[in-house]
C-alpha cells in the first residue's frame, strides 16, 4: 500500500471506508464547490510558514475561520478575527444540522482542519464521519487523516508548503 | 423489572437496620444511639432508580460520540461496520460508543471493587470484622459517599462488606447489558455508566477507609509528612525493591519485614504508581519513584534487585523487561499471576533460592507476609551479584546503536505524542544525545515502548532515552506530601460557605495517569496557576507525583511551597487513585454540613446541590485508563466537571453543553418555585483539550456556579478573565453569559466588561436563590 | 494474595455452616439431620484455586487464537498494533486475545447473573426467602454444580443469594484482571475465563432452580408436553402479544392475567428465543415463534400487536422496527429501557391508552404483573386497528422493489454467510421470488438485516424475504417438547455404567443460538443422526427449536418420533440458555452417582473424572453471543469438549488437541499409580468445523474417552468409522490411535482396521483402570 | 480505494497491515520460490470447475494437499491422496515451527489456500498472519483475503477461472 495515503498514526485506521487523497488542486475545487465553507485552525499551525499560509488561504477564499486551542490568540495578535473554540465544542456544533454556522447563516457544508494535533483531529472528524452526513470534511494537514472525507497526503514539510502555496494562489 | 437487591427490598440480617438492634429473649431493646439517619428515598439505589437525573444530566450536557473504529467486534455475527448502517444486532454507532464506555467504565469499577475487595477480606482476616471505622477527632461524616448512597453510615470494617456486595451485584447488572441484544439506547447505556461510576465512588472509599483504618494511614492530616521522590532519592548501592501497582499489602509487608529485623537503613524501598503512594502512607521511610510514565525507564535503568508486582497498571511484560536485567520478579494477586509458578505455600528460602538460581522465572506469592520475607531476603542476596547490571549500555553503544537507524520515520508515526523520536536518534547517531536527553528529563517521552516495537531495526529508544537521562538523574529529588486522606469535617465548614458562595473561586482536583499531551510539568503549572490564584488545589495518584517533580523558580517544589489544609491555597494530596473518593466526598460534605442537606439515601438532591453550587472542577490531564474513565464518570454523576487531556477523546465520549441553547440552562429555584433563566455554569461536565493553555482557561470557567455570591462571581470572573487574557489575548467573549447584574463585573475589568455587554445588548437576569434541576416540568 | 470471600475464611453468618445449628440460649443444638456433605478440598474457589487443574487443561488443549483485530483500543494510549508486535501497556496479540475472550465470557456470564439475580429477588419477594428447592421425588441432586462448587447444598431460595454473592464477587475480581495493565499470560487469562465459565455454570443452575421451584416448571418431567411451534401456529386473527429475550416473568405473568381474566383463547401470546422457551414451560398454550432467527422477519411480519421484551438477544433496533408497523412495545427490564418513559409507577390504563395514542413510543414498565395487564389489554384493543398491518408489501410492490437494483453486489459481500442475495433480488425483479422464499423457508437467511444496510438504494430485502416466505408460513407448524429441566436421578442411575463404560456411545448437547452456516437445518440432521445411533441427544434454547422445525421422511418432528427421557434415543429438551446448567449437572451426576464420588468443595476430582470417562459432547452450532461464549468456557472446564460451527472462529480462541503428540496424552493410573501412554480422548475440548459432514464426524470421535470397555469402544468406534465413510468415504486414517487392543475394534470393520493397524505399525498399550491427570509429574 | 482489493467481506479489515495483490503469475513465482509448500483446499472447491482446476494446479507442481471439513471425499473419489484435516486442526499445525509437514519433512514455508468459507479462512489467515512468521500464506480463491500475505483479488467467476487456468498451464 501506498506509504502517503495510511494514516499518519496508522492505528487510525477504523474500517473500511478511507478518505480520499486530494492534490491542492481539488481541494481548492471542494471549497469553490461549497456554499459554506469554514476553516478550523489548531495549534499546530502557529508556527511559521504554516499560520501565514493560513492566513493566505482564509484570505484567499474568504473563509471564516475558527481557532482550537489557544490559536486565537496569534491570529488576534494579527488583529484577524477568528471564532475561538475547543475543538471538540467545534465539533459538536458542526454535527448538529441545526447550528447556524460561525456567520450564523446556516450550518456549514465543508469545513477544512489543519493545525490540530493528530489524534484529537481524528477522533473529532471520526465524529463528523459518522454523525454529520450534511457535512464533508477536508484536512490540509502534512498527514493523511484517513477519518476525513478527503485529506493531503503524508508529506514532508518541504511538499507541504508546496501545497499550501497552491491553496492561496491565484 | 429493575433487579431488586436484597438489601433493599428485604433487610433482615443487613446491617443497615440490625446495627441498633440488639436481640434478646423475646423483647428487642435498641441501643441508647438515637437514629442519627434520615433515610433519604433511594437507600441502595438500582440500576434504574437514578435514571431520572440522569436524563437531566444528559438532556443538558449531551453525549459527544467520537467512534475509535467503525466496527463492532464483539460477536460472532461480526464484525459489523456501524458507519451510517446497523449492525447485525440492530446497534447503531452511537450505541455502540456508548455501550463500549459503559464496558470500559465497568472494567475501571472492577479494578477499583477487586483491590476493595481484596484488601477489605485480608484485613478483616487481620484485625475483625468488628474493627472499627474510626478517623479520629476531626472526621465525623468518614464516609460520605457510602452514607449518601447506601443510606446509613458503616461503623466497622464488616459494614463495608454489606457495601462491597452491593456495588458487586449493581456491576452484574451493569456488565450484562452490554451483552448483545440488550439495551438499545445511547443515553439509557450512559444512565448505566453513571451508575458504574457511582460504584466506582463506592468501592475506592470502601477501600481507602479500610486501609486507612487498619493500617493506621494518616487520617486527613494537613501536616502528612513530605516523602522523597524521583529517581535520585534511591541510593542504587544498597539492594532495591521495587513495588509497582496499587495494592499496599505486598509493600507494608515489606517495610514491616524490615522494621522487624532492624534492616530499615539496609534496603531501598521505592514504588511506582499508586503503590508508591499507599506504601509512603504506610511509612515516610519508603520512596516514590515516580508515576506510571516512569515504568519502563525505571525497570530498564536495572536499579531494582526485586520486582513485586500487585495490580492494575503494571507493564504487562514486566516480567521479559526485568529478566532483561536479571531482576527478580514477584507477581502477589490474583489480578497478574504472569504465568509464574505458585509459590504460595513454600518455604520463603526455598522460594528465595529458586529465584536467585533462576529455577523459576519469578514466583506467583499469594500471602503478602511471605513476600515480605521473600523480596527482602532475595534483594539482599541479588544485589552484590546484581551490581553490573545495574547501568545502561554506555554512550558509546548507544550511538553505535543509533548509527542502526534507517530514516524510515515509523518511530514517530508510532509515538503516541508523534515525538521527534528519529530526530533524536539521529542526533545521537552524531554523538549528540541532548535530544534523547531531553525525552528522558522533561518527560515527554512515557516510555511505552511502540517506537522500539515499530523499529525495524530493533534499537532499544527507550533504554537510550533511559541512558541518556542518566547524567542528570541525581538532580532528580523531589518532594511528595504523603496522601493525608479525606478532608477533615472542621475543614469543611471553614471553607464551605466561601466555596458555595464562590469566594474560594473554586477547587480544582489534579488526578489520574500520565498519559499527558507534552509531559508531567503542564500539570505542575496548572497547579501552580490555582493555587497562586487561591484556588483550593486537590490532587491523587500519578497526578500527585507529576506536580511534586516540579521546582518553581525558586527552587522549591509546590508541596514544600504550599501547605496541606483543605483551604484557599492549599495543595492537597489525599493519596492514591482509590483516594479519589474524598474528592466526591467533599462535596458531599460541603452539600451536608454546611447546607445540612441529609445524606442518607438522599443522592439526586445532594448531586443537583453539588452541580449548581460547588464549583469544583476535576482535571486528569493525563487519564489513560479504564479506572480513570470510572472516576470521571462517576465525578460527572454528582454534578461534578472534569477535563481531560487531548488523548481523552480516544475515551470515545465526551458530555457537552451548549451555551448557544439557552433553553438548556433553565433552572427551577426552589425558593421561589419560578423557572428561570439560567447560565451554562458549569458549561461542559467532560470536556478534553488540546494543550495546557486551552485548559488552563476552560478550568477556571468550569467552577462557576449559578449561587455564586455577587462577590464570589466577581472573583471566580477576574481569574476566568486574566487567564484569558494570559492565554488568548483578550477579555473573554462569552463573558456576558456569566453576569447575572451589574454587581458580578469584576470591578478592574468593569470598563472593558460593560462594553461588551453593551455589544451583546446584555440584559439583568434573576439570580436563583436556591438553583435546581429538580422539579422542573420539561420544555 | 487471592482475593479472599468472606464466606471461604470466615463461615459466620453463612448458610453453609449455619444451617444444621440453631442457635439456643447458651448452647448450640444440631439438628438431627445428619452432616450429610463431606467437604472436599476447595469449597468456593477463588480466582486462582483451580489454576492448576486449567493449567492441566491448557497444557494438553493448547489456546489456539484468530486474531479478529490486529488492534487493542481498550485504553487511551491506543489504539495499538499487535501485529508481531507489543502494545504501549506491553502486552502482545495473543494475550490479548486471551483478555478479550475473558471479557466475552465475563458479559457472557454477568447476563447469566444478572438474570439469576433477578430472577431470585422477585420471586423471593413473592414465595419468601424460605421457599424451598424441592425438585420432587427423582432428583435428590437438585444443584450438583452448587454442590461442588459451593461445597453445600442449597436447601432454599434463600440460599441461592449465597451463590449469587460469590459469583458476583468472583466476576468482579475477573472482570478486574481486563484492566490495562493487570494479567500478562496468556494462560492465566484462560484460567481466569475458565473461571468466569464456572461462575456461568453456577449462575444458571440458580437461575433456572429459581424458576424450576417457584413457577412450578416440570421437574426432570421426561413427557413434557408438546408445545406448538412456528410461524404457522399463530393465529393472527386473534391479538398477539410477543415476548423476545430470555426472563420468563413478563411471559407468565402475561399468561397469568389471561388466565385471571378467563381470555386464554381470544389473546395469542407467543415468543422468540429462550423467552418462548420458558413461558411454554411455565404454560404449554403459549406458543413458540421460533429461534432467534426469526426474529426480525416476524416483527416485519406485523403479526405481533404488542412486542414485550425482556433482556438478552433481543434487536436492539426493536422499537424502530416495531413501531414501523405500529405494534406497541413494551421494555421490561433495566437492562433495556430503550430510552422509554418509565411507567412503571402509573395508571395501567393510562399506560394502555398513551401506548394506542402513540404519546410515547413505548413503554418501560419494571413491574411484570402491570406488564401483564398493560400487554393484553393494549394487544385487544390496537388489534383490530392493527389488522391492515398484518400483511406485507405485496408481491408486485416486491417486484417493484428489486427493480430497483444496480447490481452493486455489496448485499453478498456484507452479509455473513454470503448468501446469494443479489441474485436472489434481481430475480425477483424478474417475477420469480423463489430464492427469496428459499432463504425465508429453509431459514438460510437469519435476518441479520445487514444487506439492507449495505444497499445504496434502501431495497427491504428482509421484508421481501418475508413476504416471499408468506406463502409457506401455513406450512411452519412444527412441535417442540416443553423443557423437562434437569435429567433425574434415576435416569443417571441407569444410564452411568452404560455411558462411562461406552455402552451408550455417548451425550450428545445441541446448544445455542442460530447463527448458522447453512441454517437450521443441519442441527436437525445432526441430532437426528446422533439419535438413531443410540446416543443420548440433549438439548436447549436455540439449538432445541431448530430441532423442532424438521419433519422427517414420516412428516414427524423428532420431538414427536422420540421420546424425552436421559436415555440411549432419547431427544431431552432441558429448557432454555440457563437449562444448560443441567447438561454439565447431569455429567456431574454421573461422576457422583455412579462412581460415587464427594461433590461438595472436589471440583477438581470431579472434573478429570468427566474429562477421562463421561463420553458428553456439546455442539453449539450456531453460537453467536457471550454468553455461548462463557457457557463453553464452562463446560470446558467441566473437561466436557464443545464443537462450534464455522463462525465460532470469531470467538478468537479455541483449545485445539496435538494427536501428533504423544506426550500430550499420558495418562496416570490411579488403580496402579502408573503414568501410561494414553489416547486423544477427547481430541479437542473447543473445535470449530467448517460444516454439518465435518461436524458429524467430528463428535462422534470426541465421545470417545479412555476408560471405554472394549465393547463400548467398538460401539463408539463403529459409529466414528460409519459416520467417516459416509461423509469421508474411507476408514479414519487415525483409527490405530483409538484401539488400546485387539479387543477395542469393530468387528465389522476387524478386517480393514487390521490392514490399517499393521501399516501403522500399531502395538498394543495399556487399557487404563481409573485414568487420571492428576498427581502427575510434569514431563 | 480500488475495489478488488477491500477485503470480500470488507469488516474483514484487521489492521494497517493488508495482503499484497497478486497476479496468477506472482503467485506461480511464489510457488516456484517456496521450498516446501502447501495447498489446503477447502469444501468451496468441491464443485466443478474449481475442482478440475484444483486437481491441476496440485499436479502442475506436485503440491502436497490438505483438504478441510469434508472435501476429502472428492479427491478420494477420483483416487487422489490428500490429508484431511480440519481447518482449525491443520492452522494448528502450521503456526508450529517444530511441525514435519505432511511430507515429514519440515514445516511448510508457503501455503497455498483454496475453496475454504471465507470467514473461517480469514481467521485462520489471522492465525498465521500473527503466529507464524515462518510461514507465507496464499489465497487463490475469487475473493480478496487482507489477512493473507498475497492474495488474488475480488473477481468474478470467469476471471478467477482465467486465473486458475494460468496457475497450472505450462
Amino acid at each position: 500500500m501506498n506509504d502517503r495515503i495510511i494514516p499518519w498514526q496508522p492505528t487510525v485506521i477504523a474500517g473500511p471506508k478511507q478518505a480520499m487523497l486530494v492534490t491542492p488542486e481539488t481541494a481548492v475545487m471542494m471549497i469553490k464547490k461549497a456554499k459554506r465553507p469554514l476553516m478550523v485552525v489548531g495549534p499546530l499551525a502557529k508556527r511559521q510558514p504554516v499560520l501565514d499560509h493560513t492566513l493566505k488561504i482564509m484570505e484567499r477564499w474568504d473563509l471564516p475561520v475558527v481557532t482550537t486551542a489557544d490559536t486565537f490568540r496569534v491570529f488576534n495578535e494579527r488583529g484577524v478575527e477568528t471564532e475561538p473554540y475547543g475543538i471538540v465544542e467545534i465539533t459538536n456544533l458542526l454535527k448538529d444540522p441545526e447550528w447556524r454556522g460561525v456567520r450564523g447563516e446556516g450550518q456549514h457544508d465543508l469545513v477544512i482542519f489543519i493545525g490540530c494535533i493528530y489524534y484529537i483531529a481524528s477522533q473529532g472528524l471520526s465524529t463528523l464521519k459518522h454523525f454529520a452526513p450534511h457535512i464533508k470534511t477536508l484536512t490540509i494537514c502534512k498527514t493523511f487523516h484517513s477519518n476525513a472525507d478527503a485529506s493531503f497526503p503524508n508529506m514532508d514539510d518541504e511538499e507541504w508548503f508546496r501545497y499550501l502555496e497552491k491553496m492561496h494562489e491565484d | 423489572m429493575a433487579p431488586e437487591s436484597k438489601k433493599a427490598k428485604d433487610l433482615k440480617g443487613d446491617f443497615w437496620d440490625a446495627k441498633n438492634i440488639q436481640i434478646s429473649i423475646g423483647k428487642v431493646i435498641t441501643e441508647e444511639e438515637p437514629p442519627e439517619e434520615v433515610r433519604g428515598p433511594k437507600p441502595m439505589p438500582h440500576v434504574t432508580d437514578l435514571r431520572s437525573w440522569d436524563m437531566k444530566l444528559l438532556e443538558r450536557y449531551e453525549p459527544f460520540y467520537a467512534p475509535f473504529c467503525d466496527m463492532c467486534c464483539l460477536c460472532t455475527y461480526g464484525k459489523c461496520e456501524l458507519l451510517g448502517k446497523k449492525g447485525a444486532c440492530g446497534i447503531d454507532a452511537a450505541t455502540q460508543q456508548a455501550r463500549t464506555v459503559l464496558l470500559a467504565c465497568l472494567i475501571g469499577t472492577a479494578a477499583h471493587a477487586g483491590h476493595a475487595r481484596h484488601l477489605l477480606e485480608h484485613l478483616i482476616e487481620k484485625l475483625g470484622e468488628d474493627h472499627e471505622i474510626d478517623l479520629g477527632m476531626n472526621v465525623d461524616i468518614e464516609a460520605p459517599i457510602t452514607r449518601t448512597v447506601m443510606g446509613k453510615r458503616p461503623r466497622t470494617l464488616g459494614d463495608l462488606r454489606e457495601v462491597m456486595d452491593y456495588v458487586e451485584e449493581q456491576m452484574s447488572h451493569l456488565l450484562s447489558a452490554c451483552h448483545t441484544g440488550q439495551e438499545g439506547d445511547s443515553k439509557d447505556f450512559e444512565s448505566k455508566a453513571f451508575h458504574a461510576g457511582l460504584m466506582d465512588d463506592l468501592a475506592r472509599e470502601a477501600a481507602d477507609l479500610a486501609q486507612i483504618v487498619a493500617l493506621d494511614l494518616p487520617k486527613g492530616d494537613e501536616d502528612a509528612p513530605l516523602i522523597e521522590l524521583g529517581f535520585g532519592t534511591i541510593d542504587t548501592e544498597k539492594p532495591v525493591v521495587l513495588c509497582i501497582g496499587h495494592n499496599v499489602l505486598p509493600g507494608a509487608d515489606i517495610v514491616d519485614y524490615l522494621d522487624e529485623k532492624g534492616l530499615e537503613e539496609d534496603v531501598e524501598v521505592c514504588g511506582i504508581c499508586c503503590a508508591a503512594i499507599d506504601i509512603t502512607r504506610y511509612n515516610d521511610a519508603a520512596k516514590v519513584v515516580g508515576p506510571l510514565s516512569k515504568q519502563l525507564r525505571f525497570i530498564r535503568s536495572g536499579v531494582a534487585d526485586v520486582v513485586v508486582v500487585d495490580e492494575q497498571c503494571v507493564r504487562t511484560d514486566v516480567l521479559e523487561e526485568a529478566l532483561k536485567n536479571r531482576s527478580a520478579v514477584i507477581a502477589t494477586t490474583d489480578k497478574m499471576c504472569l504465568g509464574l509458578p505458585d509459590m504460595t505455600d513454600e518455604d520463603p528460602d526455598r522460594i528465595v533460592r529458586d529465584l536467585i538460581e533462576g529455577n523459576i522465572k519469578g514466583a506467583l506469592i499469594l500471602d503478602p507476609e511471605k513476600v515480605g520475607e521473600v523480596a527482602v531476603k532475595t534483594a539482599i542476596k541479588l544485589a552484590p551479584e546484581r551490581k553490573p547490571l545495574k547501568k545502561l549500555p554506555d554512550v558509546e553503544e548507544i550511538i553505535e546503536l543509533a548509527s542502526e537507524c534507517t530514516d524510515c520515520g515509523w518511530c514517530q508515526r508510532a509515538c503516541p505524542n508523534s515525538l521527534p523520536v528519529m530526530d533524536a536518534v539521529k542526533k545521537a547517531a552524531e554523538g549528540d544525545l541532548s535530544q534523547l536527553e531531553e525525552m528522558a528529563v522533561e518527560e515527554l517521552c512515557y516510555t511505552c515502548g511502540r517506537c522500539e516495537q515499530e523499529c525495524e531495526r530493533g534499537i532499544p529508544i527507550v533504554s537510550m532515552v533511559t541512558k541518556a537521562g542518566e547524567r542528570r538523574v541525581k538532580d532528580e529529588k523531589y518532594k511528595i506530601r504523603a496522601g493525608r486522606g479525606p478532608a477533615q469535617d472542621v475543614e469543611i465548614r471553614r471553607v464551605g460557605a466561601p466555596i458555595v458562595l464562590g469566594d474560594i473561586p473554586g477547587v480544582v482536583a489534579f488526578v489520574g495517569c500520565s498519559n499527558y499531551p507534552a509531559g508531567g510539568k503542564d500539570v505542575a503549572l496548572m497547579a501552580k496557576e490555582f493555587l497562586e490564584r487561591n484556588y483550593i488545589v486537590v490532587t491523587t495518584g500519578c497526578g500527585a507525583m507529576s506536580i511534586g517533580e516540579y521546582r518553581d523558580e525558586d527552587g522549591q517544589t509546590l508541596y514544600e511551597k504550599y501547605g496541606g489544609e483543605f483551604d484557599a491555597k492549599g495543595l492537597v494530596n489525599m493519596g492514591s487513585c482509590v483516594s479519589n473518593a474524598h474528592i466526591s466526598g467533599a462535596a458531599i460534605k460541603i452539600a451536608n454540613i454546611f447546607a445540612q442537606k441529609p445524606l442518607e439515601g438522599n443522592f439526586e438532591e445532594i448531586a443537583d446541590y453539588i452541580l449548581n453550587r460547588v464549583g469544583a472542577c476535576g482535571v486528569a490531564w493525563g487519564a489513560y485508563s479504564q479506572k480513570a474513565a470510572a472516576i470521571a464518570t462517576g465525578v460527572n454523576r454528582w454534578g461534578i466537571p472534569v477535563v481531560l487531556g487531548p488523548h481523552g477523546s480516544k475515551y470515545r465520549r465526551l458530555f457537552l453543553g451548549r451555551a448557544d441553547d439557552e433553553e438548556k440552562w433553565k433552572l427551577n429555584d426552589l425558593r421561589t418555585g419560578e423557572v428561570i433563566d439560567g447560565e451554562p455554569a458549569p458549561e461542559h461536565l467532560l470536556y478534553a483539550a488540546e494543550n495546557r493553555e486551552e485548559v488552563t482557561v476552560m478550568i477556571a470557567k468550569l467552577c462557576i456556579r449559578p449561587t455564586d455570591t455577587p462577590k464570589g462571581r466577581q472573583m471566580k470572573l477576574s481569574n476566568y478573565i486574566d487567564l484569558h487574557r494570559k492565554y488568548f489575548g483578550t477579555i473573554p467573549d462569552d463573558i456576558d453569559k456569566f453576569i447575572r447584574t451589574e454587581k458580578d463585573i469584576p470591578i478592574v475589568y468593569k470598563k472593558d466588561v460593560m462594553k461588551i455587554l453593551e455589544e451583546k445588548n446584555w440584559k439583568p437576569r434573576k439570580v436563583p436563590k436556591e438553583p435546581s434541576l429538580m422539579e422542573m416540568e420539561k420544555g
